[in-house]
């Protein structure tokens, strides 16, 4: 039971991390029908450019910890955020009028950019983050030991989640994402600023990428530039699983696949763990198409 | 002159659409444009909302050049568009798109004003407001299409074929709430293959042939041409 | 060809090896520089060509390919024992001499090339080596975690076959995916097996992962490592913390050893790039330079029957940065390499008795 | 116009086959190289450019043609080319057996379902499946081939036979596209709701695709297998399928011309950066995105397709 | 002779019943109009025949045939063909393409034939481009037979459906507002199409709103209300029903 409960809570923190990417993953998504495989990568950069404002600002002599990370995650978001917005500028604007997949090799190059050019700056060596930046405070629950930062993780992609959620379902700039999502000229009809609204998307989704990065930095301290392409895959998983360009189904896919590793590491093979998971991915597939939420909207015809 | 197009020509890739039209509508007033299938007249529309890019010539409403501005802009100066093929959003509901038609707009009161005026001139949209747009029939997203550039207080008014696809008892809906947004001081611009209800509510209209004004004349002149009976009103109706 | 002595470096400078690569990189050019100022070989300057294998194969076989047609007179290289087998061929066709620094796989000497010799030792040297220390260390029940790579699965299987023969108990045995960054699940997991000992064949970089969330689950087993896990930045990714008392098996770095010519190396290394080398792996790639040099000069020619000649049967313990170095008929270097460290609470690397 | 064409063709196909001559051993190879991208490209071709499903899993199936090549070569000595139509067959079942359930996914669902395909099979055999993959060390020891008692062994001679292989494909390729067939997968692609509305079993002609396209990658598999003489898990990773996905959209969707072309550049830029030395692969991601921007629907869209249409059809009798 | 006959056909969408309890009989070589309010849920009846949607309950039979549970292709292979409310055509394929899509189920070669291409194989290729090519004129569309589907006028596409459909050689073509977005003048000329589809042989049903096309073309006419049948019958008795004015016509007071 306590084994059971231990890979319960190894799960979920992995997941968690998994449904942060897959939320800026899917966000984008939901926009433009693409997918940014170089989100994995703005993810790798928010992990570098928090190592380097941490090191360059010397932060940690002044502030507590929380204020650091605080702090760290606020200049990460923003400049993640324009990297972002520069990216779409750059390499999907162009390729808007043009077929889905277009934008696709556009993103794999994209995506080849930005790890080389990360090894070209910092070298192809591991990076590593501090070791007391996060206090290793662990809680108990249940009798069970369950280190604080992995609840603070959880806890942020729930409260991103909802965020987000409420955001892109409640409130008029929501709704003009969706519907530029689903018809740029009409939304222009609507007097909607495409071009602005597309920004958004940009500024959201790899902010929390880039964020997401700089949480896997603090948390396991060792960052790489390839990390970015296993994270991505991962969180692009998860976001499919979930139902791609569905908010809650990013959260619910992520944690779901980080679950299905860890058990399947536990209770089966380590070795088969990805394949595994892989396959529960297709065979809910299989029963569900469009993911566990995604819309099942028969096509009228 | 609220809107004043002259000499605008439209390119799509190398094959130019419009070659040269001038059209001119005043304040209050119901234009017609009528012509055959491929004629032009859905670029025109497209062109005064922005949405294709002009090449040559000028738009002008109310005095400002229109050909500059980004389409948002347009849609914010007053011009709304029930576009061609209705292009409603299909994964939003009912309500969001008509909410959409007010995206422009901040006042509140006026839009729930609106959105009352429009679920009585369409009950089945208020039955069906929470549903999926994509998943109206075809009737029931025209309905959606109209109500929604509705819903902005435009100055100007774009419709593009709006009785397409609509049950008899509705086209007559469409053209009586048409009248009426008129009469309320809204400009209209209507494209029409019912060429002869268009006709008659109609003050003017124009006549295109394959990218050309081939004739404007006041509604019920055009009404009583010969040359329009028989090309555009299918002889007697 | 006339003026200078060209000799290839084929090394992983992109892709997921790229440290290590750029870091073989490094290395023999500092020691061709050096070589260089002294006069070079044969009266010539020496040129390092250096091709990028990406760390796979087929970009292997073509850099290969590019450099049997550059007028080298050997290669250095490379990483990774199936990239390594992709150019063997080539370079056999081409009559190439080969010298290896980073393929331990046993069958890379067994199949009788005569021109390729490698400075790194085989998996069943470390094998051997491995069960030894542990049955010395008196552990009984043992877990073996590898990472399905053909180097450390190749070794945890070596031991694993010699540990079966003893009177130990293999509680674990299984492989994590390399490049993940949470392998608490892996480490529950080995945990409720029991073992008194997890014996790791992986890399650096995941074991320094293991170390540090293995501290942090207050688990206090200890870990005995392979050769791949011999780089300084194992420190720095678990934490002096958690890295202290963390064995692994290497050949010798060259700052453990009292050599003149390690000595020099390490120096000129630290003034030169203003760090220390790397893994062992790239320093053996400069050890493969100074056998080639020695070849070079021992048999006056650059001819490769010579030069291999003149290696496998002439060439008796030379003093190279990771000790003596000779090599037997197959190629393989000969003599027990391997050592056994222990990081301290400094994070430093300790050669054991 | 059309004639024009012809000739570039013809000019292009003179350059390559004379090509080994004038070349050295290196550039040889990267050619043979480019041979085989080019007929798994354009086997991918069929699936993701004429049928339009996003397949990014075709490294799954070279694979399944290297290793049945490498494994019953290496055990039994059966001679290399003898095993291709095998390899290919058991590619081809491979990929019956594997699409019959997912085939219906749409866009991106299938996308990381042959996503997930390709890593699956990565790691059986990385993890030994069956005891006759050889994990992580693959299978080495491979024979070369023989045709007419000579041995093939030098990139020269893999030169010929790569690339003889990938005429016999274009050939039979451009009679595939323009048939029933081929038009059966464009309009699936266009609209699968309308393709079936025009009675096309859309279903059905999904899974030929994917068998199709399935058993030359299985044919592949055997030229890899008998180039390189070993073959390792990682030489069939995720990134290669992402390689030839880039292949057939840079080249044009559809476009046998196009997909050439984008083998060229893809696999052929990266060895021509190799200049660059570390950055290379820095220049190619921007050369990707550029290319992309300016011919966004690949380098060479294939042109409409031609129909001899009789004299007596002809336009005027129309109205 | 009845040839396609409907019978307590129901369809629900969630608690919505689109299609209520339907029956009707389309006799061999007539034309059907479908007619009703938006919404009433014709476009759905019409989905329901080509297995675009299943039935929830009740029968649909063709020429004898049960036909509820098959694919859409095989009803197509049958003998009944669809034009769409909302385009979908192939828009980026030409216009002679997209009418040999309708050929394809009368052909026989497949992947391999097409790479060897035997003589039978390219003697079918021809004999498909040659009726492709012959529909395309029976809607006077061979002159845009190399143009692209897109480029065509709106009346143009809906009439370059009608020649897909028809090149599947159909016993029953079902069209579902043919005459949307069609002038007065165009729609007249629809009508001698529908006449001559007709004198082919092949049965017509079809959906329509302009009452002009419905009255004239349609020999027997079903009303929908609301998922449910209101009314059946000759344009003139349909004309006169109460009923039918009340929820669709409405009173022509002009
Ligand atoms: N997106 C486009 N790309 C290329 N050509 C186009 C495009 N849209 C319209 N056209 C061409 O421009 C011309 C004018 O088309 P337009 O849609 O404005 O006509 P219309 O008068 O609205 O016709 P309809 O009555 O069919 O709606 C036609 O020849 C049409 O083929
Ligand atoms: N896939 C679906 N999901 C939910 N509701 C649907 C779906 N398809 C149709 N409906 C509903 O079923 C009803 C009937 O639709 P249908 O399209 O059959 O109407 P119609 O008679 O063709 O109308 P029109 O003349 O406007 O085209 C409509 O109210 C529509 O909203
Ligand atoms: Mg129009
Ligand atoms: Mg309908």
């Amino acid at each position: 039971m306590e084994f059971f409960f231990q890979q319960l809570t190894n799960g979920l923190a992995v997941g968690g991390i998994y449904a942060l990417i897959a939320l800026g993953y899917t966000m984008v998504y939901g926009v433009l029908k693409l997918i940014n495989f170089a989100h994995g990568d703005l993810f790798m950069i928010g992990a570098y450019l928090g190592l380097t404002l941490l090191t360059a600002l010397g932060l940690a002599d002044h502030l507590s910890p929380f204020g650091v990370i605080a702090l760290l995650a606020v200049m990460v978001l923003a400049l993640v955020a324009i990297l972002g917005v520069v990216l779409e500028r750059v390499a999907y604007r162009p390729l808007r009028q043009a077929h889905r997949l277009s934008a696709v090799v556009s993103a794999l190059g994209a995506s080849i950019f930005f790890q080389n050019i990360v090894m070209l700056i910092y070298g192809a060596k591991f990076h590593v983050y501090p070791h007391d930046l996060m206090p290793r405070t662990v809680v108990h629950i249940f009798g069970m030991p369950v280190p604080l930062i992995r609840i603070l993780i959880l806890l942020a992609s729930v409260v991103m989640m909802v965020g987000l959620y409420t955001f892109i379902q409640r409130t008029k700039v929501g709704t003009a994402i969706r519907a530029a999502a689903i018809d740029q000229g009409a939304a222009r009809l609507m007097g909607i600023n495409v071009d602005r609204v597309i920004a958004l998307v940009f500024v959201i989704g790899p902010a929390l990428g880039g964020v997401a990065g700089l949480m896997v930095g603090i948390y396991y301290g060792q960052i790489n530039f390839t990390m970015g392409w296993i994270y991505g895959l991962k969180a692009f998983t998860a976001a499919i699983l979930g139902g791609i360009g569905n908010i809650p189904g990013a959260m619910v896919g992520g944690l779901l696949l980080g679950l299905i590793e860890a058990f399947a590491a536990a209770y089966l093979s380590i070795a088969w763990k990805d394949a595994f998971a892989f396959c529960v991915l297709i065979l809910i597939l299989i029963v569900r198409p469009t993911g566990l939420l995604g819309e099942r909207v028969a096509e009228k015809v | 002159m609220l809107l004043k197009i002259e000499n605008l020509h439209v390119k799509y890739g190398n094959v130019e659409a419009l070659h040269g039209i001038d059209i001119s509508v005043e304040q209050g007033e119901i234009v017609t444009i009528l012509g055959a299938n491929g004629a032009g007249k859905s670029t025109t529309l497209m062109a005064i909302s922005g949405l294709v890019k002009v090449s040559e010539g000028s738009i002008l409403f109310d005095g400002e050049p229109l050909n500059k501005l980004p389409a948002h802009d347009i849609v914010a100066r007053g011009v709304a568009q029930a576009p061609e093929g209705r292009r409603v959003f299909g994964t939003l509901t009912v309500r969001e798109n008509l909410n959409l038609g007010a995206y422009t707009s901040n006042d509140q009161q006026k839009i729930s004003q609106n959105l009352d005026w429009v679920f009585e001139l369409f009950p089945r949209l208020k039955e069906r407001r929470n549903q999926m747009a994509g998943t109206l029939s075809g009737g029931e997203q025209q309905m959606l299409a109209v109500g929604r550039a509705l819903m902005g207080n435009p100055r100007i008014l774009l419709l593009d074929e709006p009785s397409l696809g609509l049950a008899p008892l509705l086209v007559k809906t469409i053209f009586d709430t048409v009248r009426q947004i008129n009469q309320a001081g809204v400009t209209v611009v209507l494209v029409e293959q019912n060429a002869r209800a268009a006709l008659k509510l109609a003050d003017r209209g124009y006549v295109m042939e394959v990218g050309h004004i081939v004739l404007k004349d006041s509604a019920a002149n055009l009404l009583a041409n010969p040359d329009v009976q028989s090309a555009y009103l299918g002889g007697r109706g | 060809a006339a003026d200078t002595v060209r000799v290839g470096l084929m090394a992983p400078l992109t892709g997921a090896w790229a440290s290590e690569g750029q870091d073989m990189k490094q290395i023999v050019e500092l020691l061709a520089e050096e070589l260089n100022n002294q006069g070079g070989l044969l009266g010539k300057q020496i040129e390092i060509i250096a091709e990028d294998d990406g760390g796979d194969p087929k970009t292997a076989s073509l850099a290969a390919q590019r450099l049997a047609n550059s007028d080298v007179v050997a290669v250095i290289g490379t990483y990774g024992s199936s990239i390594t087998e992709a150019s063997q061929a080539i370079y056999d066709e081409a009559k190439i001499l080969q010298v290896a620094n980073g393929s331990t796989a046993i069958r890379l000497s067994e199949k009788g090339l005569k021109y390729f010799l490698r400075t790194c030792p085989r998996d069943d040297e470390q094998g051997k080596v491995a069960a030894k220390t542990l049955m010395d260390m008196g552990f009984k029940k043992i877990a073996i975690l590898h990472d399905n790579t053909s180097y450390a699965k190749g070794l945890a299987d070596e031991a694993k076959g010699l540990l079966e023969k003893e009177p130990v108990e293999i509680v674990f045995y299984d492989a994590l995916t390399p490049g993940e960054r949470d392998y608490n699940t892996i480490l529950t997991k080995i945990k409720a097996a029991g073992p008194d000992v997890v014996l790791f064949t992986g890399y650096y970089p995941e074991a320094g992962l293991l170390m540090r969330q293995k501290m942090e689950m207050g688990w206090n087993v200890p870990f005995l490592g392979g050769d791949a896990t011999n780089n300084p930045d194992l420190v720095k990714i678990a934490g002096k913390q958690a890295a202290e008392g963390y064995y692994f098996l290497s050949p010798p770095v060259p700052q453990d050893l009292d050599s003149k010519a390690a000595k020099d190396f390490m120096s000129a290394f630290k003034q030169k790039y203003n760090a220390e080398p790397g893994s062992v792996w790239a320093v053996l790639a400069g050890d493969g330079f100074n056998v080639l040099a020695a070849a070079i000069k021992g048999s006056g020619s650059t001819d490769t029957e010579k030069m291999v000649a003149y290696l496998k049967t002439q060439l008796k313990d030379m003093p190279g940065l990771t000790g003596n170095i000779s090599f037997d008929e197959k190629g393989d270097r000969v003599g027990d390499l391997y050592r056994v460290y222990r990081v301290d609470a400094d994070g430093k690397f300790v050669l054991q008795p | 116009m059309k004639n024009k064409r012809w000739i570039v063709y013809a000019a292009c196909a003179v350059v390559i086959l004379i090509s080994p001559a004038a070349l050295n051993r290196y550039w040889t190879d990267v050619l043979n190289v480019i041979g085989l991208y080019v007929m798994l490209a354009l086997s991918l071709n069929i699936i993701l450019g004429h049928c339009g499903m996003f397949h990014m899993g075709h490294a799954a199936f070279y694979a399944v043609g290297a290793y049945t090549t490498a494994i019953l070569n290496t055990a039994y000595g059966i001679p290399v080319l003898w095993l291709m139509p095998l390899s290919g067959l058991l590619a081809g079942l491979f990929a019956l057996v594997i699409a019959r359930p997912i085939i219906h996914l749409r866009g991106d669902y299938l996308l990381i379902v042959t996503i997930g395909f390709v890593e699956i099979v990565r790691i059986a055999l990385i993890n030994n499946i069956f005891g006759i993959t050889g994990g992580a060390n693959g299978i080495f020891g491979i024979d070369r081939p023989t045709i007419f008692g000579m041995k093939i062994s030098t990139p020269g001679q893999f030169f010929y036979l790569i690339w003889f292989f990938v005429a016999v494909t274009i050939y039979l390729f451009r009679k595939l596209e323009h048939s029933r067939f081929g038009r059966a997968l464009n309009y699936i692609r266009e609209d699968d709701v309308a393709a079936a509305g025009s009675g096309i079993d859309t279903g059905h002609y999904k899974l030929i695709a994917f068998v199709i396209g399935a058993v030359w990658a299985g044919f592949c598999g055997t030229l890899f297998a008998a180039k390189m003489t070993i073959i390792a898990p990682e030489s069939f990773n995720f990134w290669e399928s992402v390689l030839l996905f880039m292949i057939v959209l840079l080249g044009g969707r559809g476009s046998i011309a196009g997909v050439i072309l984008g083998t060229f550049l893809v696999i052929g830029l990266p060895e021509i950066f190799r200049q660059f030395a570390t950055a290379r692969m820095l220049v190619f991601g921007v050369v990707m995105v550029a290319m992309m921007i300016f011919r966004p629907e690949g380098i060479l869209p294939p042109p409409p397709r031609t129909y001899r249409l009789d004299g007596d059809t002809g336009p005027e009798e129309a109205a | 002779m009845t040839l396609l006959h409907l019978e307590n056909l129901t369809k629900r969408f969630g608690g919505l019943i689109a299609v209520n309890d339907v029956s009707f009989d389309v006799p061999e070589g007539a034309i059907v109009g479908l007619i009703g309010p938006n919404g009433a849920g014709k476009t759905t009846v019409f989905n329901l025949i080509t297995g675009n949607y299943r039935a929830d309950s009740g029968k649909i039979v063709f020429d004898g045939r049960p036909i509820n549970n098959l694919p859409t292709h095989k009803i197509v292979s049958l003998g009944i063909a669809r034009t769409f409310q909302t385009i979908r055509l192939f828009q980026k394929l030409t216009a002679l393409e997209n009418v040999l899509s309708g050929c394809h189920c009368r052909m026989k070669s497949g992947s391999i034939a097409a790479m060897f291409q035997p003589p039978w194989q390219r003697a079918e290729e021809q004999k498909a481009l040659d009726k492709a090519l012959s529909e395309l004129r029976f809607v006077k569309l061979a002159e845009q037979a190399m143009n692209l589907a897109e480029n065509l006028s709106y009346g143009n596409q809906r009439l370059l459906e009608v020649a897909r459909a028809l090149a599947t050689e159909p016993r029953l073509i079902i069209l579902d507002e043919p005459a949307g977005g069609m002038n007065d003048q165009e729609t007249a000329r629809l009508i001698d199409t529908i006449r001559q589809i007709q004198a082919r042989g092949v049965t017509v049903l079809l959906i329509e709103h302009d009452m002009s096309l419905v009255m004239k073309a349609c020999e027997q006419i079903v009303v929908l209300e609301n998922g449910g049948k209101i009314a059946e019958g000759t344009p003139s008795e349909i004309k006169a029903n109460r009923r039918v004015i009340e929820a669709y016509l409405g009173t022509d007071e002009e």
